[in-house]
């Protein structure tokens, strides 16, 4: 049966003035149609990366040096620019994180819907789904006369307005304060699920994905390190990574117990790594780790890139 | 309302812009050695003759009370006469203000537009070749000063029959086509500046909206190329345009005065530096305060364009 | 390098030559053509129809502060425009020869009394006759005002209506010069009649007896004349309509011959023609004039109060230098009393150019001014005072003298040398008209009449009287002999030191126009016969 | 100081060789003596002055190198006051704003509103033609323009937290200028230095073709030029001399102001497909 969103070991690169930046080095995550998956990880994980390659909008010092990315079983590498564009309008939409920014200031929201929505369906529908509730105002006023909550409901409306088979939400709700970012979420995944959209949730709070993605795939240096149902990943951690991940998330842990942080820092990658890139900072790192690339394997319904997981470490 | 409190604001700070002006050009008029009556009757006329002239245009009042009849006038459209031909200034600025207005709009607009569509060109084109052949062919545009270019045009056009003549300007109402083939030239020679300008502000202004975030919604939505320039890159870029274009027209409006001197062309620049030679206070005065007011106004204008594009600078706040 | 220097159109003999008593229509040709005719560089080609129209372009409007009063005007570039409408009594042929105008004939039965007898049938271009009176009238005005040119007439005692047609003046003392001042525009006939009756103002309006009368006339633009209907002599002007256009730049008005949209123009540049050659139908003349560059050293400032410093720079000039380089070689030293004039001295004798560079070291020396360093003051208006002072420059160093240049705007110029008192200059650098007689440029040298250099130059008494001899002495060898010591006074004295003479140079469409242009001018008006000019290819 | 791109780089070396050769010219005298007649009037270029000889028989070689180093000593003074000038009265106009900002502000509009080639002959009127007078033209009419572009940096500087956090932990007016608020609009001034750098050279040369620039026998570019353009048809080694090393020079200058905004910060292009 053909995926949802297909993305096989892929490989980009960033080709900077000076330097070459690898940002996937070899990421791979399967989605069923409707399925709605977050995708975990610091920042520097490569997790913009990938939701920007599910639709082909890396800029152009991007390198894609090996791998494939397929839509509905059609690898977007090579498509003209037409195709692309009309698999675009018709099958991915896209939020972002600075919802005002993401707005073009000098046209009124009424206009960009239009653009966004062609003559499909009228407006004052599209932004009473998201639920705002005064929209003919909205669709008079400019972008910075609207609240960041209302313009990511905005952003919304436009990006299911044309009912997307995938919608890619990069951070969507980081710039909103904590009980907008609730109400907004509850708006995106129950549109969604009306329409049967499939979400790819690009966040790192972890919060949000435990009540509303059934899957949930971390990402670390590049790669997907651990990808499996939301509940068992969180709760029962399988890579090492992931487990500090868990500890490391304030609502998770007992009242008075200290947060741990993870030493070191992120890897900034500029070629292939030999190994497990957080072999340098995993407590159960051995030779092998460091200097041979772990390959996926599965463990009662997930797959883990660690070469120790049958040990059961973490 | 509040338009009108914007732009009585403007108003007020525009007013006070030409009172510096007029100070200004009054004192130096004053202070530049060499009056007019030392030049006009020349070395030979005798003391006695040069104090009953500069009497008699009542250049020997203190310098206060010359300035305020000056004003006063002034505001009653009466620039005074011109201490050479004794004609009135207004006259003499009315005949020749089309000239002058004449050759910027034939240099300005379409030197505005070509500049804004090469600079789109140059922004969006992605070969490193084709924007690197741009940046230089765009700096190239602003090095030439209008002399060199002017000199070399003035030898051609006269030298070979190629249908623009150089100077033998009449009003464009009297006889279009010799009007033109006057004007084509000196205007395209001053067009050089105007596009060049343009071409690297609107450059440069293209590749700032490029990488704003809604640009990338954009083009997430599947939006082809020219309906993002079309709706999105034009109006955010349209802003430093407007102001590169306002600089320009400022520069035209009084500054080709050389263009004008090599093209024979009987425009207020010329005017007012052969008056500064001749210390020809009501001409100098008159026409540079056409030349600031002309200025401001446009000034004026793209502040209104401006805040009807981008609403959150504008009167529509 | 083809020479294109000189042209030789169909020429024809022009001019009946005769005594002092002269008769004959000017511009009358005949039409025999011979190569060249002496004393002209272009004849007009008579087979050519009347009518149409020629179109100059000048560099200058006029810009008096009397407005159009022709006894007023101190600048060529005014007289040149009022001549196409005002005439004096008489006027200067070839050779600055003086030649009949409004007067027919005149008489001289003693050196101190002229009689005019006015041409029949002249008239003004409302129509009046022109009479004696308003030759009277004309030159009382004159002699009462305050124009300069009241003190070149001379030493004028009376002049008076003796006959119907005809008019006397009565002179104090011998005075050669008064025909020659009588012969520019300054001296021209006014309408007295309406002038009296004050029904018309000099200032604002024209009304002369020449061949044209005023169309319209826009400030520092251009002027439109067209033909005087009245005017006294019935084949003249050739042209309907003639237009000049003011062009101050001096490659606007190049274009203007290549392109053809502009028939005659006069240049400064040396190298007018080099810059037009390879233009077809373009010709270029070089008009020799009596006009020269001359170096100013104020004597009564602290750096050149000492007369051997200034005779030791006087020396140290290569005037040869100077007029080769500056002009291309088409000018020639001169001394006080212009080169090429009747009588003139010859730069060749004066002191300064016998002396060697060792006598001008040696005259520094005693002066104890070995390191002189000065400042020499002039204007951008005539490039070639630029290039001249560039010569004089490293002329200087060969005595170890640095002299610094000041390129002013005319006006900051004109202010510190003839406003300031103290005069704020060292040295100067401007030129005189020549006019048409030796006698009368050397007036200048008299500061107590001339005025203008009354602040920077001492009078000297002896240099005083010799002047006041030449205008004295008749034309001859006597007049030359005091020109020559008159020259080498002034030259001794080194405060007005005369350079070298300053050409124009005439370029013309010889397609479309035939003109008639003299050899030599004595007042820089290179159209003295504009009413001789024909329109060709019509 | 990151890496400036190709076109930037070889700006300024060609920059950097005119310099020096302007330089070794004046100390050796290489190229001959600007002011000696060593030969004809206007010939044309030979063995012995390669770049022909002027109306005077001048060789123009050591005139141009002469002319290129006055124009360009005559232009950096200028930048460099109009710098100091435009960068103080902008940081503070921008910084400060009120009253401070008004009247700034206000100045600046005045001497911009002026048309720039009157406002450089007024000043030459006044202060009589010369070095002093082309530098004053050149630092009044950049000024205007430089200021507000200054003023604007800093507007936009001092609304931001850095800024607004040393406020608050009680940095006095001049360490906030000093230490934030210069640093920062500094890259904008040495951009807008360029430009004004090609601007003054133009200014000048415009002076000199009325005849208000350099007073002989010094010569400028723009004196040589306007001079060249009058034996444009005769002579034309006269103005392609002087005219090709002008309009590199400015555009050299051009295009390294170019390369040192893209520098502060990189706008390389993007696909829009």
């Amino acid at each position: 049966m053909t995926h949802l969103l297909d993305v096989r070991d892929l490989v980009v690169d960033y080709v900077l003035a000076d330097r070459r930046v690898r940002a996937l080095d070899g990421a791979s995550l399967t989605m069923a149609s409707g399925e709605s998956v977050a995708l975990v990880g610091e920042s520097g994980s490569g997790k913009s990366t990938l939701g920007s390659a599910a639709g082909r909008l890396l800029p152009p010092s991007a390198d894609l040096r090996s791998g494939d990315i397929a839509v509905l079983g059609e690898s977007l590498a090579g498509l003209s620019n037409a195709r692309i564009r009309q698999v675009r309008r018709e099958r991915l939409g896209f939020v972002f994180q600075d919802p005002i920014g993401a707005l073009d200031p000098t046209m009124r929201i009424g206009r960009q819907m239009r653009l966004a929505q062609g003559d499909r369906g009228s407006i004052r529908d599209q932004l009473e789904r998201v639920r705002l509730n005064d929209p003919e105002r909205v669709m008079r006023a400019f972008p910075h006369q609207l609240s960041g909550g209302m313009a990511q409901r905005v952003g919304i409306a436009m990006a299911l307005s044309a009912r997307p088979r995938l919608l890619v939400a990069d951070e969507p709700t980081a710039a909103l304060d904590s009980q907008v970012r609730q109400d907004v979420l509850d708006t995106v995944f129950a549109l969604a699920a009306e329409a049967g959209t499939g979400i790819l949730l690009l966040t790192h709070d972890l919060s949000a994905v435990s009540r509303r993605c059934s899957r949930m795939a971390v990402m670390y240096g590049g790669r997907v390190v651990e990808d499996g149902p939301t509940a068992e990943v969180l709760s029962s951690p399988l890579h090492p990574y992931t487990a500090a991940l868990a500890r490391s998330v304030p609502g998770n842990t007992a009242r008075g117990e200290r947060l741990e942080s993870i030493p070191g820092r992120p890897p900034v990658l500029t070629s292939e790594s030999a190994g497990c890139a957080f072999a340098a900072r995993c407590a159960f790192a051995e030779d092998r780790c460091r200097n041979e690339r772990p390959v996926p394997t599965r463990v009662d319904g997930r797959t883990v890139l660690c070469h120790r997981v049958a040990e059961g470490v973490s | 309302m509040r338009l009108f409190v914007w732009s009585a604001t403007r108003l007020f700070s525009a007013a006070l812009t030409l009172l510096g002006v007029s100070i200004l050009i009054f004192g130096a008029m004053r202070l530049m050695p060499g009056g007019y009556a030392t030049i006009v009757l020349g070395p030979l006329a005798s003391p006695e003759q040069r104090a009953e002239l500069t009497a008699s245009f009542g250049l020997n009042d203190p310098i206060l009370v010359q300035y305020a009849h000056w004003i006063q006038t002034a505001f009653g459209g009466d620039f005074g006469r011109s201490l050479v031909s004794n004609d009135p200034v207004a006259a003499e600025l009315g005949s020749r203000l089309p000239v002058t207005l004449q050759l910027t709009l034939m240099s300005a607009i379409p030197g505005v537009l070509i500049g804004a569509a090469l600079g789109i060109l140059i922004a969006v084109r992605r070969g490193t070749r084709g924007r690197a052949l741009g940046r230089i062919a765009s700096a190239l545009g602003v090095s030439l000063p209008e002399y060199v270019v002017g000199g070399i045009a003035v030898y051609l056009f006269s030298r070979y029959a190629l249908g623009l003549t150089v100077g033998g300007y009449v009003p464009f109402g009297e006889d279009p086509a010799t009007n033109l083939a006057a004007m084509v030239l000196p205007a395209s020679v001053l067009a050089v500046f105007v596009v060049s300008a343009t071409a690297r502000t609107t450059r440069d202004a293209v590749l700032n909206v490029l990488h704003e975030p809604y640009i990338t919604t954009a083009v997430s939505r599947g939006q082809s190329p020219w309906s993002i320039v079309r709706h999105h890159v034009l109006r955010n870029a349209a802003i430093p345009v407007l102001v590169v274009a306002s600089t320009v027209t400022a520069y035209l409006l009084g500054g080709a005065v050389i263009v004008e001197y090599l093209f024979n062309l009987p425009g207020v620049g010329s005017y007012v530096v052969q008056a500064i030679t001749r210390r020809d206070y009501a001409v100098v005065q008159a026409g540079v305060l056409l030349a600031a007011a002309l200025f401001i106004f446009t000034n004026m204008v793209v502040d209104l364009l401006v805040g009807v594009i981008d609403p959150r600078l504008g009167v529509s706040k | 390098m083809r020479s294109r220097l000189l042209c030789c159109a169909v020429a024809a003999t022009l001019l009946a030559t005769g005594c002092a008593e002269r008769a004959g229509q000017p511009g009358q040709a005949a039409a025999a053509s011979t190569p060249s005719t002496p004393g002209f560089l272009a004849v007009a080609d008579n087979s050519a129809a009347p009518g149409g129209a020629v179109t100059l372009q000048v560099a200058a409007d006029n810009a008096a502060a009397a407005g159009l009063d022709p006894q007023m005007s101190a600048a060529a570039a005014s007289w040149n425009l009022m001549s196409f409408v005002y005439q004096p009594l008489v006027t200067v042929g070839p050779d600055y020869t003086i030649e009949p105008l409004l007067a027919e004939k005149w008489a001289t039965p003693d050196p101190t009394t002229y009689v005019f007898s006015l041409r029949p049938g002249v008239s003004f271009s409302n129509g009046r006759a022109m009479t004696a009176d308003d030759v009277v009238g004309t030159m009382k005005r004159l002699l009462a005002s305050q124009s300069s040119w009241a003190g070149q007439l001379g030493p004028v005692e009376s002049v008076e209506k003796t006959a119907d047609n005809e008019v006397t003046f009565k002179l104090k003392s011998p005075y050669t010069p008064l025909l020659g001042a009588l012969a520019n525009i300054n001296a021209s006939i006014l309408p007295m009649k309406e002038i009296d009756e004050k029904s018309i103002d000099v200032t604002k309006e024209t009304l002369g007896t020449g061949p044209f009368v005023v169309g319209e006339h826009r400030q520092d633009v251009a002027w439109t004349f067209k033909k005087n209907p009245a005017y006294w002599n019935k084949e003249q002007p050739v042209v309907d309509t003639l237009t000049v256009e003011i062009v101050p730049q001096e490659a606007t008005r190049l274009a203007a011959l290549r392109d053809g949209s502009a028939q005659m123009s006069a240049f400064v540049n040396a190298d007018t023609a080099k810059l037009l050659e390879g233009v077809p139908n373009v010709r270029v003349a070089t008009q020799t004039t009596s006009d020269y560059h001359y170096l100013n050293l104020n004597s009564l400032g602290k750096t050149f109060a000492d007369q051997r410093v200034r005779q030791a720079v006087n020396i140290a000039l290569d005037r040869k230098q100077i007029a080769e380089v500056a002009t291309g070689g088409q000018s020639k030293p001169t001394g006080v009393t212009p080169e090429g004039l009747p009588d003139a001295c010859d730069p060749a004798k004066v002191p300064s150019a016998t002396a060697g560079l060792e006598k001008a070291k040696a005259l520094l020396k005693e002066a104890g001014a070995e390191n002189l360093t000065f400042t020499l003051a002039t204007y951008t208006t005539d490039p070639v005072l630029g290039q001249i002072a560039q010569i004089m420059q490293q002329n200087l160093q060969r005595i170890g003298v640095t002299m610094k240049i000041e390129l002013l705007d005319e006006g900051t110029w004109a202010n510190r040398v003839y406003v300031e008192s103290p005069p704020n200059f060292e040295a100067s650098m401007t030129w005189f008209a020549g006019y048409v007689d030796g006698a009368m440029v050397s007036r200048w040298w008299n500061p107590d009449t001339s005025l203008f250099n009354k602040a920077f130059m001492k009078t000297d008494p002896e240099l005083n009287a010799l002047i006041d001899k030449a205008a004295a002495d008749l034309p001859g060898p006597a007049r030359a002999t005091t020109f020559q010591q008159l020259c080498d006074r002034a030259d001794a004295n080194a405060e007005m030191i005369p350079l070298a003479t300053r050409p124009q140079y005439l370029a013309y469409r010889s397609d479309t126009l035939s003109p008639n242009i003299m050899a030599n001018e004595g007042y820089g008006n290179p159209y003295r016969m504009i009413s001789t000019f024909r329109e060709l290819a019509r | 100081m990151k890496r400036l791109d190709g076109i930037a780089r070889s700006g300024l070396v060609f920059l950097l060789a005119l310099v020096v050769l302007v330089v070794v010219a004046q100390v050796t005298g290489l190229g001959g003596d600007p002011e000696k007649i060593v030969g004809p009037r206007l010939a044309p270029p030979g063995p012995e002055w390669w770049l022909g000889t002027d109306s005077l028989g001048r060789s123009t070689l050591p005139r141009v190198l002469q002319g290129t180093g006055t124009s360009l000593l005559l232009s950096a003074v200028a930048v460099l006051a109009t710098a100091v000038v435009a960068t103080a009265l902008g940081v503070l106009a921008g910084y400060q704003g009120g009253a401070l900002n008004e009247i700034v502000m206000r100045v600046v509009d005045v001497l911009y509103s002026f048309p720039a080639i009157i406002l450089a002959i007024l000043v030459a009127a006044l202060v009589n033609p010369g070095l002093d007078a082309a530098v004053a033209s050149i630092v009044l009419v950049t000024i205007p323009l430089m200021t507000r572009v200054v003023r604007a940096a800093a507007l936009t500087v001092s609304h931001r937290d850095y800024v607004t956090s040393a406020i608050i932990s009680g940095a006095r007016l001049p360490r906030v200028l000093g230490r934030h608020i210069l640093p920062n609009v500094a890259g904008t001034v040495a951009v807008q230095g360029t430009y004004a750098l090609s601007i003054g050279i133009l200014v000048e040369g415009g002076l000199s073709f009325l005849g208000l620039g350099v007073q002989p026998p010094q010569a400028s570019l723009g004196v040589l030029i306007s001079e060249g353009t009058v034996y444009l048809t005769y002579a034309p080694w006269l103005l392609l001399g002087p005219g090709v090393v002008l309009v590199l020079a400015i555009l050299s200058i051009n295009v390294l102001g170019d390369g040192l905004r893209d520098q502060l910060d990189p706008r390389t292009s993007r696909s829009l497909t």
